[in-house]
């Protein structure tokens, strides 16, 4: 499949004049960006450039934190997610988001998995059952756990714990990953697996990922949108981006005279 | 230039010229960070000490009970009857524990509530006036509330059974007042320390706040929420001038919740300041003194071992 | 139901929690200020008690109440930072420290009944200090020092490591790094920890009966330390308790709100600056 | 300059005893200081605290600290040296046979069943008020009222009133371990003064409005009626000391006894002198 | 100046075989390296590999880690400084160190350059004066603070902050400056200055500064030590390691392969 094929079944998220500030601090300015379905987006951008900023508008993550206040809007299945109407618990369930640190609930492989079908009321244990197995198989951990899900999750190594991550997020069924950071703790051959995995799910899931390591965005992605100060400086394919980018700001970064 | 050099050939020479005064200083340097060494190590000795003496000279005191009144009296008998040599502490024990437990399980609802409440909900200026107002609570003295379980609880609660208002249950009441700030507190410290990314994991999954807040952030704040109740029991177990105010201090079992009984703590005040030392009564009181330590050091073994499991986790 | 529903009732339940305790204590605080602020009348707040008349004031329990105060954090203080101070930097993981750690636990958890029989025993009997100002602060004093230790090494433990890094990087010796960086830095939340443990000792009453005594010197001030010395939470057990002033009542009432109200002042006076200090360290931000 | 910083206390001392004589010529005998600490009987604090009183304002430089804790307490903190006076609505028993305490009876203390205002009936028999008092009679109908639940109010063990109920009223019997106990005379008046259908006992120093005093076998307390032995509830009052007094331990109790305050004060204070028996 | 030209101003800092464990963990393996006076040496490697681990057995702060064993030889200025009659304070005061985040006293600005000269008996205001503004013009800050000496330090930005922690550590006369991360928390603007002052610098120090950021080791550095999981796989001249590395590895690494 090559990009020019996915960008014809459609845009996924549409983002217009978005603006968001944390109190006084004006984190981001104006982004314009789509994404299209079926594709991976990478975001990059030194440190404190907004990239998790940007991520978090798009399951309303940043709502959580105090004196966030956002304008602009977010279309996502050509609905606004900043519409006073949605519902935000439904938006996440469709959204959903690996943070740069495995964060595992302390508790059982297994109970890791159901927690989310559980909490959309999926109760009955044959059915749990099988969609625990199923977001295992999809994370590509099924069988380095399958002996031990009723072990404490907090016991696997940082790579596996990614993955659980991953497997969790898949049990919810949602059509978009945010990944921040997804790699950055993991070591360099966990690093490998979650690189990998990613190219597998890229298939039925619409990717953005936040990444440091401005190699795997190249390896990785098929559109790469470079972060400044707040600031969406150029957003194209990736080869175009690592080639020949249009900006001198980005020709900088991605040759590491910052950063 | 030249100046550059100047000044750095200058300070190399003053250097050489005096080297017996720096390490003059540093050798004081050196002996003020032995000797301070020695102070704190000291300090933290003295502490041990004190904790040590306390539970040997009462210890020591309390077991002269034993050459009079044999253990099994002392524990399991109810017939607490001084003048006629009788000294079944039982119903002191028995008391004790019912309180404690009364005042943990009617304090946690609201303790918990609160924390959860002052950690996850409110907003910060909310929060901003609740932490002070706990503290309050604390700073408030115990003969206050004494003194309020005196004159408002226990006429109130009279009312219900024919005009007596004493015993476990208005102590309970006050006493989980009172405990309320200790569990409150470090509760909502055990849930505000959990790392955000397990609330932030929850609701990516499109988790409401309550689902977040029971099924993920209460389970993985069990060990500090325990640490606080333990904490909290101690200080129910150890409270006495409210308590002596509102329990009634007879000494016999409670027959029901408002019925005049006695704890360890209102036992061994009601009695200490009259009996003579070394007498089996005066002895017999050290003796519940020792069980009350010996109670709260058994708390925080407790604390300790949850502390432990919570970490090997 | 749905999980939504659950959601906004679980949000009301909490509110409301928060508001229970929020009245909780506004019905505390009328109750006893309310009761007693009109008792409070210069004359109550500075004048000596009369034993047998009404009208009498309790100056000399508030001095003592002071007074005790002061004495038992001057004994605990040096000895609670000193243990705190080691805890927090000196202690390696061994089996001394978790030995000197379990110590100041257990006597954290000391009822303070205990602790009154043994400065009973110890300071008023065995010293022969008697019923005194001096025998109720030592005992008192030995109610503070876990709190104090514990304070201690929290607030220097929330101090960044990155100060002691900084400093000892630059050749310092332990203890300089602690006195010039770490005990500055930890000051604030030490003063906090201070206060708290001022306000429990302010009311504390249990252990004062036994060994400082209710009843008062003829002299005020009096800065005898072997007179005796019934503090204000002691005063308004023994009113409330045993008193034949025919404005018992009152007197408790009064000395509950003014009770109160020291301990209020005392957050209040000790918050002010260290606000300011905490403000004045973190460059205004 | 080494001499005279140690003959300096030595003068003072010397010269401290003419002084207040001059400034104070009213008072005749040279001025006597310390600090004077009594404990014990909560049923003799007023009559003490009225002494201390008024002592203290004779005398400058005496502090007197009168606290109560019970007459057990009183016994005890005067044996082993806690105060100077321990005071005791009871003998000292035996275990105090060697501690080389000195008696001095300093005055009557009558004391009264009190019942709280609701309470219907006016006079108790001995042998109804030991009937409560053991829980063999819990229900006010039983002696004449109505039809309420009886609530006991005891002093603790230590306490010399309780000692005298015991004695003068149950015979020796064992009180009921039902009803509440207070720490203090004052604690006991309150108490049944706040409770319904409550009995108690208290000195006659504590009786007040809230509560009433009930008449003993027909008997209403007063002081003719003690002195005809005809209202048997009164304790004889002792403030022991360790060893003869001495000092301004011993002008207080001197003050006690004396003529103008025996006469006067103690009966205003509702007590009764120490000599009224033995006239 | 040359490379080849400081090589003969001879050899500052020697380690020989130095072994280091956490408790059980192997952190640092049979390492040997020696640094030459008035350069700059950089390390690099992924995450967790042992760099920073490796700087602070330089100035022993890895003493104050419980459990930590250490053996081998570091040699500095040909005293074994793991010698037992070794005086850790003096050593720190002649090998200063900068840490990845900027960490200042809460106190003036003047009083946290005035620091370490306080504590090493200096307590003539004019002397200290002197020392402040030298300290303060070496590490280029003194025009941006010299009207606010006696304002909290915590006021500074993060990258005046960072340069404020070298200028204390200036004040002090170290020989040795160990440096890990110093820029990773500052902004582009922020890191170009104290890649500046690096440089000019290293005519009166030698420099060891960890990075992650391999084009500031390129940048600025005359040697560079690549390390790998506790291991150092290769040390050599900055532009032969980043041209032409011997091993497999650290062309792995430099080319984005993995970290
Ligand atoms: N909760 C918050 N409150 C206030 N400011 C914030 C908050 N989170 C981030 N910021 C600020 O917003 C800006 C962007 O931060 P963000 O975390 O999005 O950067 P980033 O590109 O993800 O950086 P990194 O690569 O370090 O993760 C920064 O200046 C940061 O200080
Ligand atoms: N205090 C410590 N106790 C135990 N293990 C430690 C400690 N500090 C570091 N380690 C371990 O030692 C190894 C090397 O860590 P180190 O911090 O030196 O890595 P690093 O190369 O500096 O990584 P980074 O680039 O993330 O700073 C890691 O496995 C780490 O987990
Ligand atoms: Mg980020
Ligand atoms: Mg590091
Ligand atoms: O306090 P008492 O007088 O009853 O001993």
């Amino acid at each position: 499949m090559t990009v020019a094929n996915r960008i014809e079944t459609g845009t996924k998220i549409n983002v217009n004049q978005l603006n968001l500030y944390y109190g006084e601090n004006h984190a981001l300015h104006n982004i314009d960006l789509s994404i299209e379905q079926n594709t991976i987006a990478a975001l990059i951008g030194p440190s404190g450039c907004g990239k998790s900023t940007f991520l978090r508008t798009l399951n309303r993550m940043n709502d959580l934190i105090e004196n966030v206040r956002i304008n602009g809007d977010i279309i996502i299945d050509g609905q606004n997610i900043y519409d006073p109407t949605t519902d935000v618990v439904s938006l996440r369930k469709k959204v959903g988001m690996v943070f740069q640190r495995p964060n595992p609930f302390p508790m059982s492989i297994y109970d890791n998995i159901a927690y989310g079908p559980r909490i959309h009321g999926i109760k009955k244990k044959a059915v749990l059952d099988e969609i625990v197995e199923r977001s295992l198989q999809q994370a590509a951990l099924w069988d380095e756990v399958k002996d031990r899900l009723d072990k404490s999750a907090l016991g696997l190594s940082g790579g596996q714990q990614q993955r659980l991550c991953i497997a969790r997020l898949l049990a919810v069924e949602p059509d978009v990953l945010l990944m921040d950071e997804p790699t950055s703790a993991l070591d360099p051959i966990s690093t490998l697996k979650v690189e990998e995995l990613t190219q597998v799910l890229k298939d039925k899931y619409t990717i953005i990922i936040v990444t440091h390591n401005m190699q795997q965005a190249a390896r990785i992605s098929d559109y790469t949108s470079f972060f400044l100060n707040g600031v969406l400086v150029e957003s194209d394919k990736t080869d175009k981006i690592f080639t020949t980018p249009s900006d001198q700001r980005t020709e900088d970064y991605i040759t590491g005279r910052f950063g | 230039m030249s100046s550059y050099a100047d000044q750095l050939t200058d300070s190399l020479e003053q250097a050489r010229k005096e080297p017996s005064k720096g390490n003059r200083w540093t050798r004081g340097q050196h002996r003020n960070d032995r000797i301070m060494r020695i102070i704190f190590v000291g300090s933290a000795i003295l502490v041990s000490v004190i904790i040590f003496s306390i539970i040997a000279f009462v210890g020591w005191q309390g077991v002269k009970t034993f050459s009079a009144v044999s253990p099994s009296e002392f524990f399991f008998s109810t017939d607490w009857t001084p003048s006629k040599d009788k000294f079944g502490a039982f119903p002191f024990l028995y008391s004790t524990m019912l309180l404690t437990l009364l005042s943990v399980v009617m304090s946690l609802p609201l303790a918990l509530a609160g924390a959860v409440f002052m950690a996850k909900i409110a907003p910060s200026w909310v929060r901003e006036i609740l932490r002070p107002a706990t503290d309050l609570f604390v700073g408030i003295p115990s003969v206050v509330y004494g003194l309020i379980g005196l004159t408002v609880i226990v006429p109130f609660l009279a009312k219900f059974n024919e005009g007596f208002g004493y015993g476990i249950l208005p102590a309970a009441i006050i006493l989980a007042i009172m405990i309320m700030p200790t569990i409150l507190s470090i509760s909502e410290d055990a849930i505000r320390s959990l790392p955000g990314r397990l609330e932030e994991a929850s609701l990516a999954l499109g988790a409401t706040r309550w689902q977040t807040i029971w099924r993920v952030l209460l389970p993985a704040a069990r060990p500090g929420i325990l640490t606080g109740v333990i904490l909290g029991m101690g200080r129910a177990i150890g409270e006495t001038m409210a308590v002596f105010m509102v329990i009634g201090n007879s000494p016999q079992m409670p027959k029901s919740l408002l019925s005049s009984t006695t704890v360890l703590t209102t036992a061994v005040v009601k009695d200490m300041g009259n009996t003579h030392y070394g007498s089996t009564w005066n002895n017999a009181l050290f003796l519940m003194a020792l069980v009350l330590l010996l109670i709260s050091l058994l708390l925080i073994i407790v604390i300790r071992i949850v502390a432990k499991r919570s970490e090997l986790k | 139901m749905t999980s939504k529903t659950t959601d906004r009732i679980a949000t009301i339940f909490f509110w409301a929690t928060g508001l229970i305790i929020v009245l909780l204590l506004a019905w505390f605080l009328i109750r006893i200020l309310g009761d007693g602020l009109p008792m409070l009348s210069w004359n109550f707040i500075t004048g000596r008690p009369s034993e047998v008349r009404a009208g009498g004031g309790v100056g000399p329990q508030l001095f003592n109440s002071f007074y005790i105060l002061f004495l038992s954090l001057l004994f605990s203080l040096p000895i609670g930072i000193g243990a705190g101070v080691y805890l927090a930097i000196y202690a390696k993981k061994n089996q001394f420290t978790d030995f000197i750690r379990v110590s100041v636990e257990a006597l954290a958890s000391v009822p303070s009944i205990v602790f009154g029989l043994f400065g009973f025993l110890l300071f008023v009997n065995w010293m022969g200090l008697k019923f005194s100002i001096l025998g109720g602060s030592a005992t008192l004093a030995l109610l503070n020092l876990p709190v104090l230790v514990r304070v201690t090494e929290v607030a220097l433990r929330s101090v960044p490591e990155s100060y002691w890094e900084a400093s000892l990087a630059l050749g310092s010796t332990q203890w300089q790094a602690i006195r010039k960086v770490l005990l500055p830095a930890a000051l604030p939340s030490l003063m906090t920890g201070i206060t708290l443990v001022a306000g429990r000792a302010l009311g504390e009453s249990a252990i004062l009966i036994y060994t400082a005594g209710l009843s008062v010197s003829r002299y005020l001030p009096d800065f005898n330390i072997f007179s005796m010395g019934e503090t204000l939470s002691t005063h308004l057990w023994y009113v409330q308790s045993e008193a034949i002033v025919p404005d018992a009542k009152n007197i408790a009432k009064g000395s509950a709100a003014l009770l109160l109200l020291v301990v209020l002042a005392f957050n209040l006076l000790i918050a002010i600056p260290s606000r300011m200090i905490q403000k004045k360290l973190s460059g205004g931000k | 300059a080494c001499g005279s910083k140690a003959q300096t206390p030595a003068d003072t001392k010397q010269g401290a005893a003419p002084a207040p004589a001059a400034t104070t010529p009213a008072a005749q005998a040279p001025a006597i200081e310390g600090t004077v600490t009594a404990s014990g009987s909560s049923a003799l604090l007023p009559l003490v605290k009225a002494a201390a009183d008024d002592f203290m304002k004779k005398n400058a430089k005496v502090t007197i600290n009168p606290t109560a804790g019970g007459s057990g307490t009183g016994l005890k903190n005067v044996a082993d040296g806690t105060s100077d006076i321990g005071s005791s609505d009871i003998e000292a028993g035996p275990e105090y046979k060697d501690k080389g305490l000195v008696d001095h009876i300093v005055a009557v203390a009558p004391f009264a069943l009190i019942v709280s205002k609701d309470v219907n009936v006016d006079s108790l028999t001995k042998q109804q008020a030991a009937d409560i008092y053991t829980g063999k009679i819990t229900n006010w109908k039983d002696v004449g009222g109505k039809d309420a639940k009886i609530i006991v109010v005891h002093r603790p063990d230590g306490s010399g009133s309780r000692a005298l109920v015991k004695q003068i009223v149950l015979g020796g019997a064992e009180f009921t371990k039902d009803g509440v106990t207070q720490e203090s005379s004052g604690a006991v008046a309150t108490t049944v003064g706040q409770t319904q259908g409550s009995i108690g006992y208290v000195d006659t120093p504590y009786l007040n409005d809230t509560i009433k005093a009930v008449k003993f076998d027909g008997v209403a307390f007063s002081k003719d009626a003690i002195k005809d032995g005809k209202y048997p509830l009164y304790g004889i009052e002792h403030m022991y000391t360790k060893g003869e007094a001495k000092g301004a331990t011993k002008a207080f109790l001197d003050y006690i006894m004396s003529a103008d305050f025996q006469g006067k004060s103690v009966e205003e204070l509702k007590f009764l002198p120490a000599n009224l028996l033995k006239k």
